[in-house]
């Protein structure tokens, strides 16, 4: 018989608000093999956890029920706790009388019988545990990053610097991401590719960062320490290592329709072409889409103009296999099409533009060589509106329902810049709310209001009606309830963030989650920010959710931080929740090994005696390192000899049982 | 006495027989002023519709009941189609207009004040319409 | 049995329903549920498993011949699998003991399977409601429950 | 007719201003039907549809017309098409609502005791989405025997047809292109301005007519500014509006005498 002690905690009012935490203890005293039954108000803090351990020594308990929070929170926490009090960490059981209880329930009474049924199940599980010992796997010394943005580039560098090799993956033809596009940055407005292309050179000449730009991750296999990824490395249609980056196949090729992504389709390039002048690598890619050789057969200007040869039209997509002990998500964000949106007349009018648009219009390196005029008619505005919260904040189910977090700043930042540079234009900015918060950013939001005259009007613009060469923005003033015109030479829409369109399908990939709005779910929205659900597997930046830069660099900095903590390691302890075979009860059908998703079963051949006759005979085993522990060819297994250990066949029927006691 | 100091409450029996006839509510309005910024009958109005939703989040029925606005609304759906809250302005406005026709003396356009208003070319379905909309 | 005696005991009809979660999704898709405040009735006991894979039908059976009105199954979405493939495995286990179910006289409605990721609170909350109500409507489990039913 | 044209059976609510001020819009839209295989017959013993959707959550007996004329189509089997925005407006919110909206269905049932309780079956379609999706604007090209090429013509859409769009599923309600694709399926190159789907001022113009003076100047001058000389609508009242209150800047058409004057049947 077994000696369980079964400890109830109240989690303050959380769980004793609801339910009667002293009746718990004093029914789990009944229960069969209980010996000692106690509640507590924080049974996670030193004083239970030592409550624990001096019950088990003074009990001399063989296992342990904590009827507490869910086992999601605080199982390793008890865990550790018995182990430290010499009881194998298996024999602990938690009970979770919180989030499936307390605080789902309002009536007293029920709660506290609900929380009575729990803590019999996992006393009548507890009774049938074993203890179970970890194996332990080894850790392959190599971390990926998916994504060659800030975010990414700064990860590879930490992690780079701790001394450990890291592979930055980047599905585009340069590193530089988003960033690279930004003219200036707020609240300090330092020149965005003066910070980032520093680091962008680091990150490539770095001894242990390899980069696989024009690239994307095409699977992944394997778990934590252990991650085996496939890279295909799509074809440039140039040998990078022939080519000069002198950049005249890009000058001369005739295909000029194609839209540079890089300047927001504010101006054409070339089918051939490097992204801009500071892309890393500095090689030129040629758009198959867009290449008259490659939809013709003819034209091949580029190859023959080429003085080092360099252009290759035969070249394929290449799959590279590497082994990794952590993968960084990196794969940052985008802004959502405005074709919904109508009444605001973009993509309809060219005067109306999105903020990145402007961005690439104000940047000295831009389309407009950094000269601010507008795109229609190449002259220079007298009067910019801005209009905030874009499909931000909406739930009409044209935008997305969150704030964007970062327009309020950028916004800011452009009508100051504007202002600064040509006093004599006049910018208006309509916001719904100001959201400032950050080090020195409404410092920076009330600067332009203050000192740059920018003009703020609380409210939003209804509908912009194009009259002959102006933009008549029409809007309203909510504070002053006056309904406002304003007769604008160039509207700038700051339009809402949104997650990569292919950020669910690389979290199928992953095995790591995403929220209703594709933007990767972190384990723990407070105190595990940076990791995924999934071990091993670090999330950083704005895939994660809408993050400004400095924001974005310090959670690159800690993914980094905890990705290093990873590599570091000598051994990982595996978990020892894996199957067992009978061999006494296998038959070797091998029906197991047909459904198990990591090929951690085989065949094995036994030899055994039978009636004093030496006889062989196949059965089937179980790779631990391998098996992660689903459970799912037990059920498979028609003799029943295939177990799941922490849950096996007797304990979940115990469970059940206990449940409808 | 040009004002007095409310107390904004959401339990009047005013503002439940408003949300009761129009069966949506305010609440998610955050007060972006969409919808006055594209009405196109605000310049006859002397509460924009922002603020008419604003008052009835405070429970100030009386207010909106006593407006201009209310009769001036074309029901155009502009600010409902616009709304990024999925707040239904038109919808409240017309809720307001019921309560004020639905009382007995209520009615805005008297039937027999018609034929001064009607002219030659007026299509029935504008007579119609005002009807249905101002009276009961 | 007087039909007065009938319906009081209708009124008083406390079904008990056994739900299985999956450690990665349901089971954490009902922890949001609590820490989202969601309310459904204390009907529900749930029992974690590490997959929805992992649930022996032997153990919806057990549950039923225990005096269970009501078993639930839950799991990550088709595709949003933690081991990849173990709901397919579930999805086509249980369409069969669905029929099976069906053939020895158990109400289908008594039985769920269904895919709540960590994310759906909400949903895991609209599902335990959805599975009570038709329980509900189909009153206590007096078919399968067997000797060993106390209550 | 000629033959192996297949001809498509509509149920045609016509509604009251059709008979009335408005007869130019249907006529010609009838004279048009019958050249692009478009059988219209007319509901019998139809009643006029309110004028103006219910918005109030707890009004029956404003609905009850409209519904009278969905179960008629339904029990024929057959689309019931419209002319007047205004009464598409009308009868394809009301058919949303008994799809929707089940104590509405229930107390209109209940009150209607029609033989078979009508729950939302039938399919309500404008005139124009019956050419567009129908017909079919390229055939209608083919049809045409005089194009209004050379012409600046703008489409009005107003409000009812567009909004709320979830509902009426007319067309993009911020960027509509049905009116413009019909219109240069006539030959035309039609203009686009921006206020072609703002409020004409509606029923505001028998209370205040400065308010709708006001409203639909603002419509005809963001035509005019676009260039534009000749207006079409597809609604009575944005038709009066238009051109009692908008100011004499444009010619007024209904689109159905458009449609006549390009097959040549006007």
């Amino acid at each position: 018989m077994q000696r369980i002690g079964v400890f109830v905690c109240w989690c303050g009012s959380n769980i004793a608000g609801t339910v009667d935490v002293a009746q718990v203890a004093q029914s789990a005293a009944a229960m069969p093999g209980v010996v000692y039954a106690k509640d507590y108000q924080y049974m996670c803090s030193e004083v239970g956890q030592n409550m624990i351990k001096q019950a088990i020594a003074e009990h001399g308990l063989t296992r342990v029920v904590v009827a507490s929070c869910s086992p999601r929170m605080h199982e390793s926490t008890f865990r550790k706790t018995a182990a430290a009090a010499g009881l194998n960490p298996y024999l602990v059981e938690v009970a979770n009388i919180r989030e499936h209880c307390a605080w789902i329930h309002k009536d007293k009474a029920e709660g506290t019988k609900k929380a009575i049924a729990l803590t019999r199940a996992a006393v009548a599980k507890a009774t049938l545990n074993a203890p179970l010992v970890a194996g332990e796997s080894g850790v392959e010394k190599r971390a990926l990053v998916i994504g060659g943005g800030i975010a990414g580039l700064q990860t590879a560098l930490d992690i780079a610097d701790a001394g450990y090799a890291v592979d930055i993956v980047e599905k585009s033809p340069s590193i530089g991401g988003k960033m690279a596009q930004i003219d200036k940055t707020f609240p300090t407005l330092d020149c965005s590719a003066c910070i980032l292309t520093p680091k962008m050179v680091d990150a490539a000449t770095h001894e242990n960062i390899t980069l696989y730009t024009y690239s994307e991750v095409e699977s992944v296999s394997g778990f934590v320490g252990n991650f085996e990824v496939a890279i295909r490395q799509k074809a440039r249609s140039v040998d990078a290592k022939k080519c000069s980056g002198c950049g005249l196949c890009a000058e001369k090729c005739p295909s000029r329709k194609a839209k540079s992504e890089f300047d927001e389709g504010l101006r054409t390039r070339g089918a051939i072409y490097i992204p801009f002048p500071q892309a890393i690598p500095n090689v030129p890619v040629i758009d198959r889409d867009e290449c008259t050789y490659f939809k013709t057969g003819k034209c091949g200007l580029c190859s023959k103009i080429c003085p080092a040869s360099a252009v290759s039209f035969e070249q394929a997509d290449e799959v590279i296999t590497q082994r990794y002990g952590a993968i960084v998500v990196a794969t940052g964000f985008d802004m959502i099409e405005l074709d919904k949106f109508g009444e605001y007349q973009y993509g309809q009018h060219p005067d109306v533009i999105t903020s990145l648009e402007f961005e690439r219009l104000t940047n000295a390196a831009g389309p407009t060589g950094g000269k601010f005029v507008r795109p229609s008619d190449h002259k220079k505005p007298k009067k910019v509106v801005f209009v905030q919260c874009v499909g931000s904040r909406d739930t009409s189910g044209r935008g997305k329902p969150y704030c964007s977090k970062i327009c309020c700043m950028y916004t800011a930042k452009h009508a100051m810049l504007i202002r600064d540079k040509y006093p004599d234009v006049e910018a208006s900015v309509f916001y719904i709310d100001v959201r400032t918060p950050g080090k020195n950013f409404d410092e920076f939001q009330r600067r332009a209001v203050e000192e740059y005259g920018v003009q703020y009007i609380k409210g939003m613009v209804g509908k912009i009606f194009p009259e002959q060469d102006k933009l008549m923005v029409h809007g309203v003033d909510a504070l002053s309830g006056e309904t406002v015109v304003i007769d604008a030479d160039l509207v700038v829409l700051a339009s809402a963030t949104k997650a990569k369109d292919d950020a669910e399908a690389l979290g199928r990939m992953l095995s790591i989650s995403t929220d209703t709005h594709d933007f990767f779910t972190e384990a723990h929205p407070k105190l595990r920010p940076v990791e995924s659900h999934t071990a091993g597997i670090f999330l950083a930046g704005a895939c994660q959710g809408p993050k400004d830069i400095p924001e974005t660099v310090s959670q690159a900095g800690a993914a980094a931080a905890k990705a290093i903590g990873l590599l570091s390691k000598k051994k990982l302890v595996t978990n020892p929740c894996v199957t067992t075979v009978n061999e006494a009860l296998c038959s070797g059908c091998l029906a197991c090994e047909k459904i198990c998703p990591y090929g951690a079963i085989a065949a094995k051949t036994i030899e055994l005696t039978n009636n004093g006759v030496k006889e062989t005979r196949v059965v089937a085993a179980v790779n631990e390192a391998l098996c992660q522990g689903c459970g799912g060819c037990t059920v498979a297994c028609r003799a029943g000899a295939i177990d799941l250990k922490g849950f096996t066949n007797r304990q979940i029927m115990a469970e059940v049982d206990a449940i409808c006691f | 006495m040009i004002r007095t100091k409310v107390t904004p409450t959401t339990q009047t029996e005013a503002l439940a027989e408003v949300l009761d006839i129009c069966g949506t509510n305010a609440a998610n309005c955050m007060q972006c002023g969409k919808c006055s910024a594209t009405c196109p009958a605000s310049s006859r109005m002397d509460v924009l519709p922002h603020q008419v939703v604003r008052l009835l989040q405070a429970g100030q029925v009386e207010k909106v009941a006593a407006s201009q606005t209310i009769w001036s609304c074309a029901s155009c759906f502009a600010c409902s189609a616009r709304c990024p809250r999925k707040v239904d302005p038109a919808r409240l406005i017309e809720a307001v207009r019921l309560s004020v026709v639905r009382k007995a003396g209520g009615n805005y356009l008297k039937a027999d004040a018609v034929p001064a208003l009607a002219d030659e070319a007026m299509p029935q379905q504008a007579l119609v319409s005002a009807l249905r909309k101002y009276s009961k | 049995m007087l039909l007065e005696e009938k319906t009081s005991q209708e009124q008083a009809f406390e079904p008990l329903i056994v739900a299985f979660c999956c450690n990665w999704c349901s089971y954490a898709g009902a922890d949001l549920a609590g820490t989202s405040r969601l309310q459904y009735p204390a009907n529900v006991k749930i029992i974690k498993v590490p997959c929805s894979c992992r649930v022996n039908p032997n153990f919806v059976l057990r549950a039923f011949q225990k005096g269970a009105d009501g078993v639930v199954i839950a799991g990550c979405h088709p595709g949003d699998c933690h081991y990849s493939t173990g709901n397919y495995f579930t999805r086509r286990r249980f369409t069969l003991l669905m029929n099976m179910l069906d053939f020895i006289g158990i109400e289908k409605e008594r039985f769920t399977v269904d895919w709540i990721s960590a994310a759906e609170g909400s949903k895991f909350a609209a599902v335990m409601n959805g599975v009570l109500e038709k329980v509900h409507k189909l009153g206590p489990n007096r078919k399968m429950r067997d000797k060993r039913w106390k209550r | 007719m000629r033959s192996g044209r297949k001809r498509m059976k509509y149920s045609y609510y016509p509604g009251c201003t059709l008979k009335t001020k408005a007869q130019q819009l249907e006529t010609f839209a009838l004279k048009a039907a019958a050249l692009l295989g478009l059988e219209l017959e007319e509901q019998a013993e139809w009643q006029c549809c309110g004028a103006v959707y219910p918005l109030a959550e707890d009004e029956v007996a404003t609905r009850l017309s409209s519904v009278r004329a969905l179960a008629a189509a339904r029990d024929k089997g057959e689309k019931l098409v419209t002319l007047c925005a205004a009464c598409h407006h009308v009868i394809k919110r009301v058919n949303d609502d008994m799809q929707a909206k089940e104590e509405l269905r229930e107390k209109v049932n209940s009150y209607l005791q029609l033989p078979a309780p009508y729950l939302g079956e039938a399919t309500v379609v404008h005139y124009l989405e019956a050419l567009r999706d129908d017909v079919g604007f390229d055939k209608l090209a083919k049809l045409v025997k005089k194009p209004l090429a050379g012409r600046k013509i703008g489409a009005y859409y107003g409000c009812l047809l567009l909004r709320p769009a979830e509902i009426m599923q007319f067309d993009d309600p911020e960027n509509p292109t049905i009116l413009e694709d019909f219109l240069r399926a006539l030959g035309a190159d039609p203009v686009v301005y921006p206020g072609r789907n703002e409020c004409c001022g509606g029923y505001v113009a028998v209370t205040d007519k400065e308010a709708a003076r006001d409203i639909s100047r603002a419509v005809v001058r963001s035509a005019t500014g676009c260039g534009v000389e000749e207006l079409v609508t597809a609604c009575p009242l944005c038709q009066y509006n238009l051109a009692e209150n908008g100011g004499p800047a444009v010619k007024l058409h209904y689109f159905t005498e458009l449609l006549a004057e390009a097959l040549d049947v006007r």
